[in-house]
């Protein structure tokens, strides 16, 4: 099964902008489902999951959550958008682009690849070269710093549960 | 003309249009000719027929369907007209700046020479903006 | 002698044009007739200056003349010779030649009624008069116009036999008079004399459309040709019934004031039925043809009610009639010759494209109302006034029975008012349909004629006192024994006028100073004037139409229950055949009837 | 028989709003009546769908002023339903409070303009009057006359001050005897009852069939309320009852209304009866709404509100459909409208308590490649700035 | 016709004079039904404000109206209403004729309505039109009941018309209203003259909210200002009538001014209680209402009256 | 919630995907379907319309009624889907539920539904709008 593939470094080594990246999820208008990807990124291999979680603390309507696994979540009904939670970060893990008001979602165009497997998703036509793919990976691979979030979607950044052995 | 001002300061007959609005400016406008307020006062009148007014509120952000009804109406007015945009609606769109069915410039279609903002403004602020109105006329 | 000819002349004369009619091409046939026309005219005044003497035959004196057929007698040279000019040009080409042989034709038979002294010319001659019309209605293109020429045919043939009838029996109660019509003065006592009073009153009504026997009037007005509506039923047959009426009042019967009671709230009911049935009416034809009827009610109030305020009056208002009637009559003639219909709901907004018929029929329209200072106003003034003079001198049931018929005549004017306005707003305000944005102001001799009945309901209300009273109608009630009538209220028309007009100006002075115009569409509250916002104007009186007990009896009118036509045949049908048999609509058939009948009471009588 | 038709709107002094209804009449009797709405239209189920679930809830406030808490009520309710999200007692207790204070000011709103449609502006001003102390009473609680803005997903974002609901009910007591007074003087005025009974007809069948709501079909005899049937804020938890009548007619919409306002002081009370007891929080902070749908009800002053939401675990819905209570009495005009004068049409009209910016306030119309109506606000104002810059600078 | 006339027609008791006055009562009317409604009502000149702004502002002539009758309705109404006023003004005050008695005074007072619905529907427009067809159904209703109002005074002066000779018989015999007949042919005036003043719950034609004014819809600057002025000039014309046919007229001697005022505002005031405390009632309710009991109750006064009562 | 199973036992056969949530019933029914069990609802059951809601998804426009039985206060709500997506077709049911007109009329204007038998197919909303918008006004998929 092709997963969705997200290149983080490459993507911010690009310098490009996160909402020229097109989506096509039907729901939303204007719905960027780059953000909510990287967001998913962000928080499930990017950051740095410390103890301390000055995020959580700095949220100032309590909403960042640390999860039993250890990653942080973040309540989009709670939050207001107010990026205290970027300036807080001791490592700068959280990219100040994603945490919005208004949250976007991204069905990683399941719909269309149920009916042709070999559909490209627009974020990927889009995306600065090689950022996103539609890739056929079957396990994760560490070396490369590829790294699975569900079913359907791969991530290559830097993963710090890894680098620290948690689990 | 001062004379004529005056006198048209003292009589002021407003006409109150709604141009999709979400209801709450218009009521608040008819609020203020009830006891309370009692825009009477002033000689303040409400009247039915555009061709009666010399002042026209306009509430509402108005919309793509409404807005050369508006614009006739207008020009069905005798002249001397205000229009006093009541509200944020004509003010700055409210909250309906993302509908794709509100006139892109309200200017365009009516020519407004007052705005009274707030969602809506209390009867207070009406009356203030009136008064100034008032004061304008009085020169 | 030669004086004789003079009044052999007047009834001769448009015969003559008539046959010569015959022959002639259109054009000539109007060159000749307007000729005559205007020959009669300054015969008229001739006999004012008490040239005529007595046309004898035979030994009878046949043909006389005296202020009160005089004063009739002008008015319908009058009245034909400005109706005339309306038919000079835009009849229908069908009927054109018809038309201009029956005009003439129809002036000399209405002049030989009104000349006449003796029973038998006058018999002949309204007989005559009545078989005008029934050609007249002959001439109308609607689909109607046959079972319409018949109905008034047979209304008016059988009023004359009434007529007859109450002259035969005139004769038994005073055999020992002579033939002459003048100052019999018969005492209503005796069951003979009430019924030939019965009989005359019947004739005088139906001619002159009061109720019961108005039926044939909104529809002759309906069907035939509206030149001849303006012409018979609005003005020349009112002329001649109540001249008829006026006759037997003053002179033919002594009558009590419970006879007068009667009869004034017979012309009351008049005025309120026609005028409720105008109301409703969606034809501007009907509509003027019901209101034809119910002015006749105040005619029948005035010349019957025996005072001499409102015996003037009646009279007054008979020539007022006549005049602002025929001028509404043409001016809606004059629409429908320009709109080609008559339809009260498919015109509207004319007021603009015909300004000059407009006005003319708004002065119409304000007369026939009574609004003051037109002519309309003076009249009716003058019979309230005299019933109320009346009123003085009875006792009190009498007084309220008279007032009510009194409020209920008053009333009938704002009802009038009520259904003019819906005329006027019919067809020349409110909304034009699309389809007559080209429409033209008539022709000139149109309005021309219009214009003339115009200035004279302005003259007659403006200067009632020293023109038309003074001059025409005095000499007439004072002939008759009636003394110089006394106002009981005052009404200074020339004054009331110009102090209008002052305050008009003071109004308008300030609107001239301040005015700053400028056009602009309707207001619609923001919608565009588009055609389909109109209002037709013939539903204004719905409500009153529906209201409790008027509905009843409006449905029964509707379905004819109180038209005394639809009764008799209904009845006749169903009593037997024989009469329908005896009926076909044939001209002829209907011709021998009368003149079996006629030779009949000849020999009888001789 | 010859038709006419009579404009009525989109400006008319009957309608405070921008309505059109053209009348056919026959003289003045109303042979049909077509309705052409529209034209307060401003797209509030699409720009729901672009703002997260609290500024929703600002939005549908603004749907329409005059049951500005029904709406926001309604769709919370529809959120809430996705998780069935528990909301506080307080909270609830609060909702119930400001809903039906809102239903009495309201019906007197309604009370007063029927007054001056039929001409009647003594009426219209005293219900007016008496509607000032409710205003002032949501001005005490929420610090705004309309508009309160009371209402979050879980809950209500003001408390209600304890040491003010001994004013507050002091103020209801006052309504209660002026109310009174005014169904009183109402019900006694034989002119008026002449002019209002059997007049405007809703029959039973009609109400059915238009799936009428409200004062509108429970005046018809219907008895439907959602505040009975649904188990939504504290409804369950105080004591009133629903007024039904039979006839239909105007009248009883009026006394209909007249009663329930009644019943609203009640409930008010036993509310702030309450509020003196219950304490705990007043917003249960909701964390996420989950993906799924629902749905929520409310019996607005004019009738069931409805709303319903679809969502797909952001924090905005997918789907927002309202359904107002006007947007299905307003039909029911053709069967309550025809063949009465017009003067009876104007004042059957009114009766329903139409509300046409309510009906009005919905649907997406989004055309991606073309996108007609999007402004660039910022092109917009620089523009402006750049014509303004222009004219005071030259060049 | 001399100079005095035209002071009677212009200054007093016409134009100026009624003018004045009815603006004055127009703002009493305001300001009572403002105190009915728990309202503080307009200031003094609030009504001659309203006329002189009027008069600044713009003349809309509808394009496809007739335009002139559309602009001489209003002063043609205007005239007639002076003309009145003067002629009952000069029998109240100076106890003259002036070229008219009752009937005419009637039939010019049709007159005013007649203007409003030639005027009305001379535009076209829909609106105008119902409402000028309601005005004439309001005029028909009212009418019926005012005749036999008009004939109770005239049958108690023993069949006088004149409006001096009505007065003059009143001094002598006493105040009509002083009998049964004529204190029910008083309520039943008083309803008349609401009716033709079109004030609720007669403000039919007008019906704001349904007809946006009605005939008035279409007018604008002085023609409308002529309209309201007419309008309050009816506030004189018409109580006066009421006073001279049944009150008595006025005595204008000493003390008699003070009662003189109370007669008229004792109409006024209750013509404004009638309009403050009813809803707008439909046409056809009027027409129920004036023909079948305002005129029954007109018909038993005028039999009374008859009978001496 | 023995009106649920009422429904259920009656109309089992004519409707599938059922989800049961506290006081809902969700369900969808064929467009063959459709009309008896609206009737079976409106008329037998006695239910109220509150409204039908019309969205577009992945694979296809889906319309959601939903009809209150307020003496229960439970809710059925039965759901068509048309994948046409071109040319969306269903019946109509304003001729058994009047009240219906308007509803319908506003999807068939937004998302250019075809309502067979809808006695008034005509715009709702932009009747008269200045710029003749072009039907259906719906959503356009990307590309
Ligand atoms: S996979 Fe599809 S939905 Fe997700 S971001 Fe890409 S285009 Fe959008
Ligand atoms: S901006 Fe509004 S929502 Fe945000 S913190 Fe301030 S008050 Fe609260
Ligand atoms: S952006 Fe959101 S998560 Fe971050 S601190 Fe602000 S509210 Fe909390
Ligand atoms: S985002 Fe930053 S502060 Fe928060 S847990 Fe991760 S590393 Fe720590
Ligand atoms: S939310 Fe407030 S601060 Fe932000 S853009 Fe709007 S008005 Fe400005
Ligand atoms: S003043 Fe207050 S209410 Fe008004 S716009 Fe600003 S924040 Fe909003
Ligand atoms: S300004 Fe606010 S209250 Fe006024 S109309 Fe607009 S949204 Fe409504
Ligand atoms: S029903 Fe009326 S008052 Fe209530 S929200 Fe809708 S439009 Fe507003």
């Amino acid at each position: 099964m092709k997963k969705l593939f997200i290149d983080v470094p490459a993507l911010i080594n690009s310098g490009a902008a996160v909402d020229q990246i097109k989506c096509e999820y039907l729901f939303h208008r204007k719905n960027n489902g780059a953000f909510s990807l990287l967001e998913v990124a962000q928080f499930a291999s990017y950051c740095r999951q410390c103890t301390e979680s000055f995020c959580v603390s700095a949220c100032p309507v309590e909403a960042l959550e640390r999860q039993e696994t250890g990653t942080i979540k973040r309540h989009n009904m709670r939050c207001v958008g107010c990026k205290s939670c970027v300036l807080a970060c001791p490592f700068g893990t959280i990219f100040p682009e994603v945490i919005n008001y208004v949250t976007c979602q991204c069905d990683l165009c399941l719909n269309q690849l149920e009916q042709d497997p070999d559909y490209v998703p627009l974020c990927v036509k889009t995306a600065p070269a090689q950022t996103f793919a539609m890739k056929e990976l079957t396990e994760e691979d560490p070396q490369q710093h590829i790294y699975f979030s569900g079913k359907h979607l791969a991530i290559k950044s830097p993963n710090w549960r890894h680098k620290e052995g948690k689990s | 003309m001062g004379w004529y001002n005056k006198r048209l300061a003292k009589s002021i007959w407003v006409f109150h249009l709604s141009a999709s609005p979400c209801n709450n400016c218009d009521i608040e406008i008819l609020d203020l000719l009830t006891p309370k307020y009692d825009l009477e006062r002033f000689g303040i009148k409400l009247v039915g027929s555009v061709r009666h007014a010399d002042v026209i509120l306009l509430s509402g952000i108005i919309n793509q369907k409404v807005a050369p009804k508006v614009t006739h109406l207008y020009s069905q007015a005798p002249k001397p007209v205000f229009v006093v945009g009541v509200g944020t609606c004509p003010a700055g769109g409210c909250c309906f700046n993302d509908s794709y069915n509100k006139v892109p410039c309200r200017e365009d279609v009516i020519p407004i020479d007052m705005y009274i903002p707030g969602c809506p403004p209390k009867p207070e602020a009406m009356i203030e903006g009136v008064v100034k109105l008032v004061e304008v006329l009085n020169g | 002698m030669e004086v004789n000819v003079v009044l052999i002349y007047l009834a001769a004369i448009p015969f003559v044009i008539a046959l010569l009619n015959i022959l002639l091409p259109p054009v000539m046939q109007k060159i000749l007739t307007l000729l005559g026309l205007i020959y009669l005219l300054r015969l008229t005044v001739l006999l004012y200056s008490g040239v005529a003497e007595n046309f004898i035959l035979f030994g009878e004196t046949v043909f006389s003349v005296d202020r009160l057929g005089l004063f009739v007698f002008t008015f319908i040279q009058v009245l034909s010779f400005i109706i005339f000019i309306f038919s000079l040009q835009g009849l229908d080409k069908r009927i054109e030649k018809k038309f201009l042989i029956l005009y003439p034709m129809t002036v000399s038979f209405c002049n030989g009624v009104v000349l006449s002294e003796h029973v038998f010319s006058f018999l002949i001659f309204w007989g005559l008069s009545g078989l005008a019309l029934y050609l007249f209605c002959m001439l109308g293109l609607t689909k109607g116009t046959p079972q319409t020429a018949k109905k008034t045919f047979i209304l008016i043939g059988g009023s004359d036999a009434f007529l007859i009838l109450g002259m035969v029996s005139i004769w038994f109660l005073k055999p020992g008079s002579s033939w002459s019509l003048i100052d019999l003065h018969i005492p209503l006592t005796g069951e003979l004399s009430v019924v030939a009073f019965i009989c005359l009153v019947i004739a005088a009504f139906a001619k002159a459309g009061g109720f019961p026997f108005h039926t044939w009037v909104p529809d002759f007005s309906q069907d035939a040709p509206i030149e001849s509506a303006a012409f018979l039923p609005a003005s020349l047959d009112k002329l001649l019934g109540i001249y008829l009426l006026a006759r037997i009042m003053t002179q033919l019967f002594e009558v009590t004031v419970t006879v007068n009671l009667v009869i004034i709230t017979l012309g009351a009911m008049t005025v309120i039925f026609a005028v409720m049935m105008a109301m409703i009416q969606h034809s501007g034809r009907k509509l003027l043809g019901y209101h034809a009827v119910s002015q006749v009610g105040y005619m029948i109030m005035g010349v019957g009610s025996g005072g001499a305020l409102a015996f003037a009056g009646g009279l007054f208002h008979m020539i007022n009639h006549t005049i602002y009637k025929s001028n509404l009559f043409l001016t809606l003639g004059s629409v429908e010759k320009q709109t080609g219909t008559s339809d009260l709901e498919n015109l509207g907004g004319l007021g603009k494209k015909m300004p000059v018929t407009f006005i003319m029929a708004m002065i119409g329209a304000f007369a026939i109302s009574g609004i003051p200072p037109f002519n309309g106003f003076f009249s009716k003034w003058m019979i309230y006034q005299g019933l109320l003079e009346l009123a003085g001198s009875m006792s009190k049931v009498q007084q309220v029975w008279l007032l009510v018929c009194l409020i209920l005549a008053v009333f009938g004017s704002a009802l009038t008012l009520a259904s003019f306005l819906k005329f006027l707003h019919s067809i020349y305000l409110g909304k034009r349909p699309a389809k007559y944005d080209h429409i033209k102001e008539t022709k000139p001799n149109q309005w021309l004629s219009t214009g003339l009945l115009s200035a004279l309901c302005v003259v007659f209300g403006l200067f009632a006192v020293s023109i038309p009273l003074k001059r025409l109608i005095y000499p007439v009630t004072m002939e008759l024994g009636y003394p110089l009538p006394d106002f009981l209220g005052d009404y200074n028309p020339q004054l009331l006028f110009l102090m209008f007009a002052l305050a008009f100006i003071a109004g308008f002075i300030i609107y001239l100073f301040t005015k700053n115009v400028r056009y602009d569409q309707n207001y619609l509250g923001g919608m565009p004037a588009l055609e389909k916002y109109r209002v037709a104007g013939t539903e204004f009186y719905n409500e009153i139409r529906n209201m409790k007990p008027l509905k009843a009896i409006f449905d029964a009118a509707g379905k004819k229950y109180f038209d005394i036509y639809d009764l008799g045949t209904r009845f006749t049908f169903s009593v037997s055949g024989l009469f329908q048999r005896g009926h076909p609509g044939q001209l002829q058939l209907y011709l021998l009837y009368i003149m079996a009948g006629v030779l009949i009471f000849i020999l009888l009588v001789h | 028989m010859n038709k006419n038709t009579i404009p009525v709107g989109p400006f008319h002094p009957l309608l405070e709003e921008a309505e059109y209804f053209n009348l056919v009449v026959d003289g003045e009797t109303v042979v049909d009546i077509d309705i052409d709405i529209g034209w307060m239209h401003r797209g509030h189920e699409f720009i729901s769908e672009q703002k997260t679930f609290t500024q929703s809830i600002y939005l549908v406030e603004r749907i329409c002023g005059i049951c500005s808490t029904s709406h926001p009520l309604a769709c919370v309710h529809a959120i809430e339903d996705v998780d069935n999200t528990e909301i506080p007692l307080r909270a609830r207790y609060i909702r119930t409070l400001i809903g039906e204070l809102e239903r009495i000011h309201s019906h007197l709103l309604w009370l007063g303009l029927a007054g001056h449609f039929i001409g009647y502006d003594t009426l219209w001003m005293w219900s007016w009057k008496y509607r000032e102390p409710v205003l002032q009473m949501f001005e005490l609680i929420s610090g705004n006359r309309n508009h309160y803005n009371m209402l979050r997903v879980g809950g209500v974002s003001r408390d209600v001050d304890p040491e003010k609901i001994p004013g507050l009910t002091d103020v209801l007591d006052m309504l209660d005897k002026k109310l009174i007074m005014i169904a009183k003087a109402a019900n006694d005025d034989p002119v008026l009852r002449s002019r209002l009974k059997g007049v405007g007809v809703l029959t039973h069948k009609d109400a059915l069939d238009y799936c009428a709501v409200g004062p509108t079909s429970r005046a018809s005899g219907v008895p439907a309320d959602v505040r009975k049937s649904e188990d939504i804020d504290a409804y369950s938890l105080v004591d009133f009852d629903v007024i039904v009548l039979e006839n239909g007619d105007v009248y009883d919409k009026l006394i209909v209304r007249v009663l329930e306002m009644l019943e609203s002081t009640k409930i008010c009370r036993q509310c702030l009866e309450k509020l003196k007891k219950v304490k705990g929080p007043i917003l249960n902070n909701v964390k996420n709404i989950s993906a799924g749908e629902g749905i929520g009800r409310y019996e607005a002053p004019r009738g069931e509100v409805f709303h319903y939401v679809r969502t797909d675990g952001t924090n905005r819905p997918i789907r927002h459909k309202v359904r107002a209570p006007s947007y299905v009495n307003i039909p029911t005009y053709a069967a309550s409208c025809v063949g009465l004068p017009i003067a009876d049409v104007l004042i059957t009209t009114a009766s329903v308590d139409p509300c046409y910016c309510c009906t009005e306030r919905s649907l997406k119309v989004v055309n991606k490649n073309k996108q007609p109506y999007q402004i660039d606000l910022l092109k917009l104002s620089r523009e402006k700035t750049e014509r303004i810059r222009r004219e005071t600078y030259g060049g | 016709m001399n100079i005095e006339y035209v002071f009677f027609l212009l200054i007093f008791p016409g134009l100026l004079f009624t003018g004045i006055l009815g603006l004055t009562v127009g703002w009493v009317d305001r300001k009572v039904s403002a105190r009915f409604q728990f309202r503080v009502g307009p200031p003094f000149l609030q009504n001659f404000n309203d006329f002189f702004k009027l008069l600044g502002k713009e003349t809309i002539i509808v394009k496809e109206g007739v335009h002139s009758l559309f602009i001489a309705a209003p002063f043609i109404a205007f005239a007639v209403i002076v003309l009145i006023s003067t002629m009952i003004g000069v029998a109240l005050f100076f106890n003259k004729g002036f070229g008219g008695d009752l009937f005419v005074i009637m039939y010019l007072l049709m007159v005013y309505s007649v203007m409003i619905i030639l005027g009305g529907s001379s535009t076209g427009n829909v609106y105008s039109s119902i409402g000028a067809a309601r005005e004439m159904k309001l005029l028909l209703a009212d009418e019926l009941a005012f005749i036999f109002v008009c004939m109770v005074p005239v049958v108690k002066a023993d069949y006088q018309l004149s409006l001096e000779q009505i007065l003059n018989w009143q001094s002598i015999e006493g105040a009509f209203i002083g009998s049964v007949s004529g204190v029910i042919a008083f309520i039943v005036g008083i309803l008349c003259i609401q009716a033709k003043m079109t004030l609720p719950p007669f403000h039919i034609p007008e019906a704001e909210t349904e007809l946006v004014e009605g005939p008035f819809m279409e007018y604008s600057g002085p023609p409308l200002a002529f309209w309201k002025l007419n309008h309050f000039m009816l506030y004189v014309v018409l109580p006066f009538l009421l006073v001279l046919l049944f009150l008595g007229g006025f005595n204008l001697h000493g003390l008699g001014i003070l009662w003189a005022v109370l007669k008229y505002f004792l109409i006024v005031v209750v013509m404004i209680i009638i309009k403050n405390t009813n809803p707008r009632i439909r046409i056809d309710t009027a027409l129920n209402f004036f023909w079948k009991y305002a005129a029954l109750l007109g018909f038993i006064a005028l039999i009374l009256a008859v009978l001496g009562v | 919630m023995d009106k649920t199973k009422e429904f259920i036992e009656a109309m089992g056969d004519k409707i599938y995907k059922k989800i049961e949530k506290k006081g809902r019933l969700y369900f969808e029914v064929d467009n063959e379907n459709l009309h008896t069990v609206v009737e079976y609802l409106f008329h037998k059951m006695g239910c109220r319309l509150s409204t039908a809601t019309a969205m577009e998804m992945y694979h296809g426009i889906e319309v959601l009624y939903h009809f209150s039985h307020d003496e229960s206060g439970q809710y059925f709500c039965p759901r068509m889907v048309m994948t046409d997506l071109k040319n969306p077709k269903m019946k109509s049911i304003t001729p058994i539920i009047k009240g219906a007109e308007w509803i319908e009329r506003e999807m068939c204007e937004f998302w250019g539904i075809e309502f067979e038998g809808h006695p008034r197919p005509e715009r709702l909303l932009s009747r008269e709008h200045p710029q003749q918008l072009d039907k259906p006004l719906r959503f356009r998929r990307n590309s």
